[in-house]
């Protein structure tokens, strides 16, 4: 079944076309591949799906409801939520209260509670899950740390982190890989297959064809905004299309 | 001119984006840094141009260490820095930008000259050349951030991803002229994420992982390097 | 903390360097070089000396210093067989109501001001409340400021706006063609409006149709659409309620080739207006504070000792500093001096009791308490105002008008324009 | 951690007494002084709640007066008692800051510092414009004060007492908001709001409760002020106070609870201590300005800290604590 | 070796040109207004490029000598010389197509769009079988020598664009086309939609 | 010019209100002289610094004090005066650029906060020069009223004023799109890092730029002072103008800032001679507001692409 449905669409930057009648789906429990070559589209394709742009035309459904047109933060209260290419942290505040932050959607609070104090439980709550989710990514005992001070690797998982505190349906990943050495990337690919194992779809975009081509159960492959091939990776790579304009062949055509 | 950079090391809150980097490149290469994203290739592009300071190692050329020189003094000893995303001044014309490009030479004709140069090697700049660069495309826009910098007459060019975002037949074109202008002379360091097209390209490459120096060898050796193949062209 | 020996001594510090810093010296370290054995007698002035409103406030500083020192080297003031010689404490609240608060708290506590002298509007209204409590005589140049608990707030001198009408009587009846007015003003509640309502109602009892009334704030910078606008309506008279501006309104009436006959408050620095139009021009414009070295002032019936030699001594000292405040704080002083010595004392209770029982002298001449009918306390004292008309490029005094002698049959009139401008009346 | 809590407590505690005492053994007008001052800490608090998202507005002053108009009005032409009107004041300033958030937070940045000058200069420019009801330039006069027991609160002791209380009730509930989610929230808005975003954090949401609730306690802080004075006209609340609060928090430090407070509270005392010098006092607090900007950029918050590295750096063998 | 990078850049650059020719046509199919100018830059420089740089690279020096040393590919060689001039053969009805849809109007469009999709794919299919089935045998199985007399004949019969002596003619086509082809693929102006 | 006869009936008021009208064109495109030249200055400095200079309305005090000082004190000629007067203002912004904007380069905050230090200390300097009395007055060096077709008048000062205020515009324009330095201004307040990297020493530029801005203000403060009345307080409402014209230009465009200049002006002038100055100064203030609104870069700024 498709948690995410993209159906045609296109996005226009005044006279720009970024994308141009793209269409795919994201199956639940699946790690789905955006790949292609620079400029293909791909971030372009993440911000309409995160809400930071606005689809010019087409359709975006997640668990068959549209969600085209809704702010950021009103998508992720309905369970998509994405991570930065950068290691965009809130690097001022420590990593507990970077994930304390991420537990905004679940337990929400008002003003008038959190300064009478009758969000005791739900501040406890969040919390207790936010600790929980620190242990799962392996940052427990580096909670009191500033973000600023973890090196690439917990950056990363600490983005991921935040991300999954607030129990998210899907996750966007944006680059979870770039500019880590082989080493740090199998960690990551394992920390990556271990959020998928508890439940969360995830959509990646990146460059690293190893790690995604290991990592993703389907491929969507854009070029210059138009959707070039779909499928497995295994289909992906013998598919003549995207062998010619970016694997194989006359690679980075 | 020798370009010699020898144990760079270059920090960024904390975290260490460049170590121990060391670069040699002599009068008149074609070199190429390759890696992948977020590996250190435009902080070491960045470092050399004066942009940003070195918290360690030194960068020398010839024998003049130049590595405390804020990036217009790093301009004038003839080091020139096409950076990523083109930041071609917007609200400028085409013209003016060139202009710019010679912002510290005085002798008019000269200057003029240059200007001729790039418009014949660029037509299309000089029919737009009274327009707003806004109005540019994605390639214009990269043409023009290199004949920009061509306009200073440098002797090392460093290029920073100018294949980014743009159509297979413009990154062919701009191959091309690079390829060009490396034959009349200048020392060029090209920094690209399309690491297929620079390995054709260069003479020379690096590989950067993660802030250090991975591998280096001659382009050809390098493409045909099988973890290259596999890490960086896809293969 | 500022004495009037410090004062000048500081100024000339700022001024001439060198030559000031021993002058300076000397006076911090003999703050009071006071050779007399009298006792002294402290009045304060809560005033704002330092941003906008400093110009309405420093000058009345100075030249109540002038008149101090005069007394003081003449053996100071006799009061109930003790004397005295004269203190100035000067607090500045730049015009703003919580320092005003605390100024005027300082000045009584600790200062031992016997009497506080203020320029008025919400200042006054700040203190208001503390001052009737405790008592304190306390004078203002606004009577607006009178409301009908304020039992010991006085207003003894500039009977700010009710002296226009002195000035609109006299131009009716000397040009009787006169048929239509304008008045411009600025928007404020303490000054400008109750400038243009009382103008309103002199206009309307002298039978001069009052054909715009423009009110403008105080972030104008160039004052030639607001003549050109009250222009269009081709008044015979120009009326500028307000002593902010009179300069480049003048300019603009001058460069817009007004014609007609102009007549104002105050006309400060005619001088500087003259140069910067013409002679001819301002030559006949009726306002209605004096040259102080006018013959008509040192006539009798006028309750300023020796106005030339005052004017003279302020102006050596302070030459760009004159304004019209500069003589009306010393006006105050000396008025309650008269009612202290009367009294026998300096305590404000027996003061205001004196002030008020007997018939005072004004200024100028005359001297009726008066304000009941608009704020509920007869606690203005209003005389005689003269009539000011440039000739011949020099102020000079036409005659002294009759104010209290217009409040008491044309009053209601005043009543209805102060309200229709949204005015506190009682 | 509850070591932390008790010696916080106790330090508190000996300051609220230090405070509670002090106004015996100061001259008369240094009890107003310490009145208004009082006050202003709670002006500079609840702007830095404001400013948490990273938005300085240019419109706190006004807000406070939009209270002070409020209460002054409620008290004064219907008659209702202070204690009535004064919430009123908070809920008031809390309203007309809700109002105003739809075309304020539509801008950031430098456009917003703009805007909201704008939309303040406007309000305020209402008030002298339509003397009924607010009275022009001269504003309200004769608004009363508290009336509690037999107590007199004209009189500047028991008036401090009850500002105090308030302020203090006020500033712990300030602190409350900062240090509970919402506060973490707000700071997460301020430094990467995308980020936030991304979390299902609205920030249109954030940005409007922190200036409303900024107002709601600016509102309250102008009544109290003109319950005080017993007069609120426009010039009270005009750019000029409102560049002092942008200076005491900037120059006290923004970063902490407390550098603003320390801010409002050195640079008045020294304002106030330059007296002396008259017409040239604008001038010494300006150079005082400059100067601390340039050697403290952190702000005054940062002194301690850097009074310690000198004092380590020179003793090594100093204990640490 | 160096042939191999020639062939391999080759394929790049007619890849590049095949891509944006199909891209264009997709762009038609949105509804452009197409501009026939670059469709005649676009088929002039492939049909050059191929005929007379790329093909005879191939057949008459890399096939002859991969054949003599792996006689067993000689299925893949015939069929990929067979491709040559099947591809040809596609070419030309890519270029009646265009005549048909230039002159007789957008009925036409449909019959060129088939035309080029056939084309393209015939020619990535075919270049991909190159590099997957034949260069990686050349690679290992031709000798120095082999190499260096293949490497000396392709010097002097250099590709149009990353030779070192560089072909006015060729240059000269593919600025033109570059600035032609419209953004954001090419520099051109935009076709008005 | 149809607009008139909604206020008048009869001939003859149609003819009143038609000179009201032209004056009050006259009166507008005076104004906006003015407020141009002082907008430029701080949309330069904004622009290439990114600092919002408060002080900025002081500079003007401090060319109108000049004038005033040594034109009306001490009877210097009055054109040697503006000359003195942009000299002055150039060198204390000079001075503000190099000792405290340069220091304060990546924090806007202190930036702005020095400029209120500067603000505070020029104020206090001027009532040092000029005393505390009331506002300071320059007689006009020109005398006279040009009039034009028996209503229209202009003043021989507002003329020189107006004509010298475009001269400098233009002059300001000139040197922003023909000279090399322009361009390197330009570049710099669009990306510092890549102006850097074409050889341009953006401290240089930064410095000159702030010396034309605050040329600009001097000469704005010169050409004022006859015309208004000088006191220290006097750029609170210059600063003020100046902030709205900047906004509704748009942050950063000179353009935007002058065409601003003449749009605010006239509509000042014209609400101020119909209505009222209160409600032209409100409505402004509002106006300001709903450009924001509807377009929040102002009417010349670009929207910042992805």
């Amino acid at each position: 079944m498709a948690i995410l449905e993209v159906q045609n669409l296109t996005k226009n930057f005044g006279g720009l076309t970024a994308l141009n009648d793209v269409s795919f789906k994201v199956g639940e429990g699946q790690i789905h591949g955006l790949i292609g070559p620079n400029g293909a589209g791909k971030s372009t394709m993440f911000k309409n799906i995160a809400g930071f742009y606005t689809p010019t035309r087409g359709d975006i459904l997640f668990e068959g409801k549209s969600i085209k047109g809704q702010t950021p933060s009103r998508i992720s209260m309905s369970g998509i939520v994405r991570t930065f290419q950068e290691t965009t942290l809130f690097h001022e505040m420590t990593v507990f209260e970077n994930v304390l932050v991420g537990t905004h959607n679940r337990s929400r609070t008002n003003i008038f509670s959190a300064i009478i104090g009758l969000d005791r439980l739900i501040q406890q709550q969040a919390r207790t899950s936010a600790m929980k989710v620190l242990e799962f990514m392996g940052l427990g005992d580096r909670k009191h740390q500033l973000a600023s001070e973890l090196p690439l690797g917990s950056q990363r998982a600490l983005a991921i982190a935040i991300a999954l505190v607030s129990e998210p349906k899907l996750m966007l990943m944006d680059e979870p890989f770039a500019g880590m050495n082989p080493e740090e990337t199998r960690g990551m690919m394992q920390l990556t297959r271990k959020v998928r194992e508890s439940g969360v779809t995830i959509v990646l975009v990146e460059h690293d064809m190893k790690a995604v081509m290991g990592l993703c159960d389907q491929l969507t492959v854009l070029n210059f905004g138009t959707l070039l091939a779909g499928g497995s990776p295994e289909q992906v790579r013998n598919n003549p299309d995207v062998i010619n304009a970016y694997l194989g062949g006359s690679h980075h055509v | 001119m020798k370009l010699s950079v020898q144990d760079l090391e270059v920090n960024y809150n904390n975290v260490a984006a460049l170590k121990q980097i060391s670069l040699e490149v002599s009068d008149g290469a074609f070199v190429t840094l390759i890696g992948s994203n977020g590996a250190g290739k435009s902080t070491t592009l960045r470092t050399i141009s004066g942009l940003v300071k070195p918290s360690g190692g030194r960068i020398c050329l010839d024998d003049q260490r130049i590595d405390m020189l804020s990036a217009d003094k790093i301009l004038r000893l003839g080091i020139a820095h096409v950076p990523e995303g083109r930041r071609i001044f917007k609200d400028l014309s085409v013209a003016e930008n060139l202009y710019l490009g010679a912002y510290i030479h005085q002798d008019k004709a000269q200057i003029d000259l240059d200007l001729d140069k790039v418009y014949s090697r660029f037509p299309r700049l000089e029919e737009r050349k009274g327009q707003h660069a806004r109005t540019l495309s994605g390639g214009e826009q990269q043409m023009l951030s290199i004949g920009r910098s061509l306009m200073s007459r440098p002797r090392i060019l460093l290029l920073d991803e100018p294949s980014l975002g743009l159509a297979p037949i413009i990154v062919q074109e701009i191959g091309h002229i690079l390829r060009e202008i490396n034959q009349q002379g200048v020392t060029v360091i090209l920094v690209e994420q399309n690491a297929d097209l620079a390995l054709q390209l260069a003479d020379y490459g690096y590989v950067l992982e993660t802030g250090r120096i991975a591998m280096q060898d001659k382009a050809e050796l390098l493409a045909d390097n099988e973890h290259v193949k596999k890490a960086y062209l896809g293969i | 903390m500022s004495t009037h020996t410090q004062r000048p001594a500081r100024r000339k510090f700022l001024k001439k360097a060198a030559a000031g810093t021993v002058a300076a010296t000397t006076a911090s370290v003999f703050p009071n070089i006071v050779l007399s054995a009298n006792k002294t007698l402290t009045v304060g002035m809560n005033i704002p000396m330092t941003g906008d409103y400093a110009p309405w406030g420093l000058p009345g500083l100075y030249g109540c210093e002038i008149i101090a020192n005069n007394i003081n080297k003449e053996g100071g003031v006799n009061i109930g067989g003790e004397t005295y010689d004269i203190k100035v404490a000067s607090y500045d609240h730049g015009y703003d109501t919580e320092k005003a608060l605390q100024g005027f708290k300082k000045l009584v506590l600790e200062d031992d001001a016997s009497m506080v002298m203020m320029l008025g509007g919400s200042t006054v209204a700040a203190v208001l409340p503390w001052a009737t409590r405790k008592k304190v005589l306390t004078t203002t140049l606004l009577p607006s400021d009178i409301t009908p608990d304020s039992d010991y707030l006085v207003a003894t001198c500039e009977s700010h706006p009710l002296y226009n009408v002195t000035g609109v009587e006299w131009l009716a009846k000397n040009f009787p063609d006169v048929k239509s007015a304008a008045i411009v003003t600025n928007n404020d509640a303490e000054y400008g409006l109750q400038s243009a309502a009382t103008y309103q109602a002199a206009f309307e009892v002298a039978g001069i149709e009052v054909v715009d009334t423009h009110l403008h704030g105080f972030d104008v910078t160039d004052f030639a659409p607001i003549v050109s606008s009250v222009l269009a309506k081709n008044p015979d008279v120009f009326c500028m309620a307000t002593s902010f501006y009179v300069t480049p309104i003048m300019e603009q009436l001058y460069h817009q080739g007004y014609k007609g006959k102009i007549i104002s408050c105050t006309l400060d620095y005619y001088d500087e207006i003259i140069a910067k139009t013409s002679k001819e021009f301002v030559n006949g414009t009726i306002f209605q504070f004096p040259d102080f070295d006018d013959p008509k002032l040192q006539e009798s019936g006028v309750n300023f000792p020796d106005p030339a030699g005052f004017d003279a001594a302020f102006r050596k000292d302070h030459p760009n500093d004159w304004s019209a405040v500069a003589w009306e704080y010393p006006a105050i002083l000396l008025n309650w001096l008269d009612a202290a010595k009367a009294a026998g004392s300096a305590d404000s209770e027996s003061v205001a009791t004196t002030l008020k029982a007997n018939k005072q002298e004004f200024i100028f001449g005359g001297g009726d308490w008066w304000g009941s009918q608009l704020w509920g306390l007869d606690n203005a004292l209003v005389g005689r105002w003269p009539i000011v008309v440039i000739e011949d490029g020099k102020a000079r005094i036409q005659e002294y008008g009759d104010v209290a002698g217009w409040l008491s049959s044309n009053k209601d009139v005043l009543v209805k324009h102060m309200k229709e401008l949204g005015l506190r009346t009682v | 951690m509850s070591g932390i809590v008790i010696r916080n407590a106790v330090a508190l505690s000996i300051l609220l007494i230090a405070l509670a005492i002090l106004p015996h053994y100061l001259k008369y007008h240094h009890q107003d002084f310490l009145i208004f001052l009082v006050v202003n800490v709670l002006v500079v608090v609840s702007y830095r709640l404001v400013t948490l998202t990273g938005e300085w507005s240019l419109i706190h002053a006004v807000m406070m007066g939009v209270g002070a108009y409020a209460s002054a009005l409620l008290s004064k032409h219907l008659g209702l008692s202070f204690w009535i009107s004064f919430p009123l004041a908070g809920v008031t300033a809390a309203i007309v800051a809700a109002l105003l958030c739809f075309p304020l937070f539509r801008m950031t940045q430098f456009y917003f510092l703009i805007g909201s000058f704008a939309a303040g200069e406007a309000i305020r420019l209402s008030w002298i414009h339509f003397i009924k009801p607010f009275g022009g330039t001269s504003g309200i006069s004769a608004i009363p004060s508290p009336e509690l027991l037999d107590i007199d609160f004209l009189e500047p002791i028991p008036y401090f007492y009850l500002v105090l209380i308030i302020v203090t009730i006020c500033l712990f509930l300030l602190f409350r908001i900062e240090k509970s989610r919402i506060g973490l929230t707000l700071h997460a808005v301020h430094w990467k709001a995308p980020l936030a975003e991304s979390i299902g954090v609205n920030t249109w949401n954030y940005r409007s409760l922190a200036f409303i609730t900024g107002s709601f306690f600016v509102g309250l802080a102008g009544a109290l002020k003109v319950h005080y004075i017993g007069t609120v006209t426009p010039k009270q609340f005009d750019i000029g106070f409102m560049v002092f609060i942008l200076i005491w928090v900037i120059v006290g430090g923004y970063r902490t609870f407390y550098g603003a407070i320390l801010g409002a509270v050195v640079l008045s005392v020294l304002d106030e201590m330059f007296r002396e010098f008259d017409e040239l006092r604008p001038a010494i607090y300006g150079a005082i300005l400059i100067f601390s900007i340039l050697y403290l950029p952190a702000g005054l918050e940062s002194l301690p800290q850097r009074l310690k590295g000198v004092f380590s750096r020179k003793s090594g063998q100093m204990e640490q604590t | 070796m160096k042939s191999l990078t020639i062939i391999r850049n080759e394929h790049r650059s007619l890849g590049a040109v095949l891509f944006c020719l199909k891209h264009l046509v997709s762009e038609i199919n949105q509804g452009k207004h197409p501009d026939f100018r670059v469709f005649h830059g676009l088929l002039m420089y492939i049909d050059r490029f191929l005929d007379r740089y790329h093909h005879p690279k191939e057949s008459n020096y890399l096939f002859p000598a991969v054949l003599e040393s792996n006689p067993e590919l000689a299925p893949v060689i015939e069929e990929l010389g067979r491709q040559h001039r099947e591809g040809e053969q596609l070419f030309i009805r890519v270029l009646k197509a265009l005549s048909a849809f230039e002159y007789c109007g957008p009925s036409q469009f449909s019959e060129f769009q088939q035309a080029v999709t056939d084309y393209t794919t015939f020619e990535y299919e075919h270049a991909h079988k190159e590099e997957t089935e034949v260069l990686p045998v050349a690679e290992k199985s031709l000798s120095i020598e082999t190499w260096e007399k293949i490497d000396t004949a392709f010097l002097n019969h250099q590709d149009p664009l990353f030779g070192d002596k560089p072909s006015g003619e060729f240059n000269k086509l593919y600025k033109e086309i570059v600035s032609i082809v419209p953004a954001p693929l090419g520099l051109g102006d935009a076709w008005e939609s | 010019m149809i607009l008139p006869s909604f206020f008048a009936d009869s001939f003859y008021e149609t003819i009143l209100a038609l000179e009201l009208f032209l004056q009050s064109i006259v009166n507008g495109t005076i104004q906006s002289g003015f407020f141009a030249l002082a907008a430029v200055g701080l949309v330069l400095i904004f622009g290439v610094m990114g600092v919002v200079n408060f002080a900025h309305g002081e500079l003007v005090m401090v060319g109108a004090y000049t004038v005033w000082f040594l034109h009306a004190q001490h009877s210097t000629p009055f054109l040697i005066t503006i000359v003195i007067a942009i000299l002055v203002v150039t060198v204390i912004g000079i001075l503000m650029e190099k000792f405290l904007f340069r220091p304060m380069r990546d924090d806007p905050l202190g930036g702005l906060i020095c400029s209120i230090g500067v603000l505070f200390i020029l104020q206090v300097l001027a009532t040092l020069v000029g005393g505390d009395g009331p506002s300071k007055q320059v007689p006009p060096p020109f005398e006279g009223t040009m009039v034009l077709f028996e209503f229209l008048r202009i003043p021989y000062q507002r003329l020189f004023s107006i004509a010298v205020s475009v001269a400098a515009l233009g002059l300001l324009w000139h040197f922003l799109t023909h000279t090399k330095l322009g361009w390197a201004l330009r570049a710099v307040s669009q990306d510092r890092e890549a102006a850097s990297l074409q050889g341009i020493n953006s401290n240089r530029i930064s410095m000159i730029a702030i010396a034309v801005g605050a040329a600009m203000a001097g000469l704005a403060g010169a050409l004022m002072a006859p015309l208004t009345n000088i006191n220290p307080h006097m750029g609170h409402n210059v600063i003020i103008t100046a902030f709205i014209v900047t906004i509704v230009g748009g942050v950063g465009s000179l353009s935007g800032a002058v065409i601003a200049s003449v749009l605010y002006a006239l509509f000042h002038t014209f609400v101020t001679t119909y209505f009222n100055g209160t409600v032209a100064t409100i409505s402004g203030l509002l106006i300001m507001v709903l450009v924001l609104i509807v377009r929040p870069t102002g009417i010349m700024g670009h929207r910042v692409s992805e």
